[in-house]
């Protein structure tokens, strides 16, 4: 029996109320939630606020795909709760919520990993700070690549992709 | 033999500080997504000398909106293509 | 400026919502949260709930040592929510919370990984299951050590200390 | 020389099966936690006959409500203690 999916990229406020009244399940004795927020800062500068970009239908995909692999790893029955924000959040607004529940713990944590760390490399999102200073700023990333998936558990993949 | 297709690209992330909206490219039908992102190089530098200055187009892909396309794919008709740059989704 | 510390054992519902909402911070863009919950089944025998004993004083105090051991490890700027119920709940009920935030995402993920583990070794709180059957059984557990803290990061720690 | 003390024993996880409440026991002033985990095992098996069975008492601590005493530790005043099994919290 295969877990259930709650995927989507957002322009209204992400709640991990939803998130993990989603994940929740009888059979389940874990739930692993990752919550993202916008800082005050980013290296050394006052941040203000942060615009996020999104490619909704291939965002969309990749976390299709992501939930399918972390199942292959982790597990048929996981559930797997992604949501990305679309649009501008002031310091503290939450940016993404993942959550995965597993029947133990071991399997939540590391597939919750798993998709932050692969969505930051994979997924087409991006990310514009707007500084104390009055000043915005696209904030530098990871080049995508049409070589298809790459892994986390091989994380040099992610440095052999150069565009 | 020598037909055209216009091409829409979608911008994203840094792309959007040098155009507002999709660009518009005629092409060579068949063109493979290298040529397509020299084209919008191209077009993006007329416009906006500064990017010359930067290295976003070779760090970039292009994609549909079911895949990022490899160099070497051929567009052979008329559609809305995307031009991502690096992300930092999260 | 160190992390703040929100510690209870409670036998009220616990409350995700309450636990974001703690270690949520203008500095940090990164929690991570575990949430435990009375899965219906253990070993093969179909569970309908489950009652937990707390020895609240010594319980109370290793959740302390444990917050001031992963801000060691993981930096002072922590911030930890630990919360565990004391007794009974039905089947998806909420036994222990934990959430950490830190400036990046890192560290949440290790310190909250850090703290279940630890908990469930060195807490002083029991679990017995109430069978569909009508059975009741105190679940086998780890011993205690009085060899002081032991290492999760030295996991044949555990299993050194034979009483 | 023989001073006694009384000390109040918590029972908790487990123990509850073989006792209710707190357990009271008479010891000589400055008995070890060795000493007085024993005298804890003796009077559950006279009331319980089962719990000879178990090796619960091997592996559990004796402790006060800041630590785990070790087993050589000394009791020297009546005291309340907490009798350890093993934990499962989570």
């Amino acid at each position: 029996m295969s877990g259930r999916n709650h995927m989507a990229v957002s322009s209204t406020p992400l709640s991990t109320e939803a998130a993990i009244h989603f994940v929740a399940d009888d059979a389940h004795g874990a739930a692993d939630m990752f919550v993202g927020t916008v800082r005050n800062h980013n290296l050394g500068k006052p941040v203000k606020g942060v615009s996020y970009d999104v490619f909704d239908e291939l965002t969309l995909q990749t976390f299709n795909e992501l939930a399918s692999e972390a199942r292959q790893k982790w597990g048929d029955n996981l559930n797997i709760f992604i949501e990305h924000y679309k649009g501008r959040l002031d310091i503290g607004g939450i940016s993404i919520i993942i959550a995965v529940s597993s029947p133990h713990r071991d399997e939540s944590f590391k597939a919750c990993r798993f998709i932050i760390e692969e969505i930051k490399h994979r997924s087409p999102i991006w990310k514009q700070e707007h500084y104390l200073d009055g000043d915005s700023e696209w904030v530098q990333g990871h080049a995508l690549c049409s070589h298809g998936p790459v892994s986390y558990d091989d994380e040099p993949a992610h440095a052999h992709c150069n565009h | 033999m020598n037909d055209t297709m216009t091409l829409s690209i979608r911008m994203f992330g840094a792309f959007r500080k040098y155009h507002q909206g999709e660009l518009t490219l005629d092409l060579p039908v068949g063109s493979t997504a290298s040529t397509v992102k020299s084209a919008i190089a191209a077009t993006l530098q007329q416009s906006n000398p500064a990017f010359g200055n930067s290295d976003l187009i070779e760090k970039s892909v292009l994609a549909d909106n079911h895949r990022i396309l490899p160099d070497d794919a051929k567009i052979s008709s008329a559609v809305t293509l995307a031009i991502l740059p690096p992300v930092c989704g999260g």
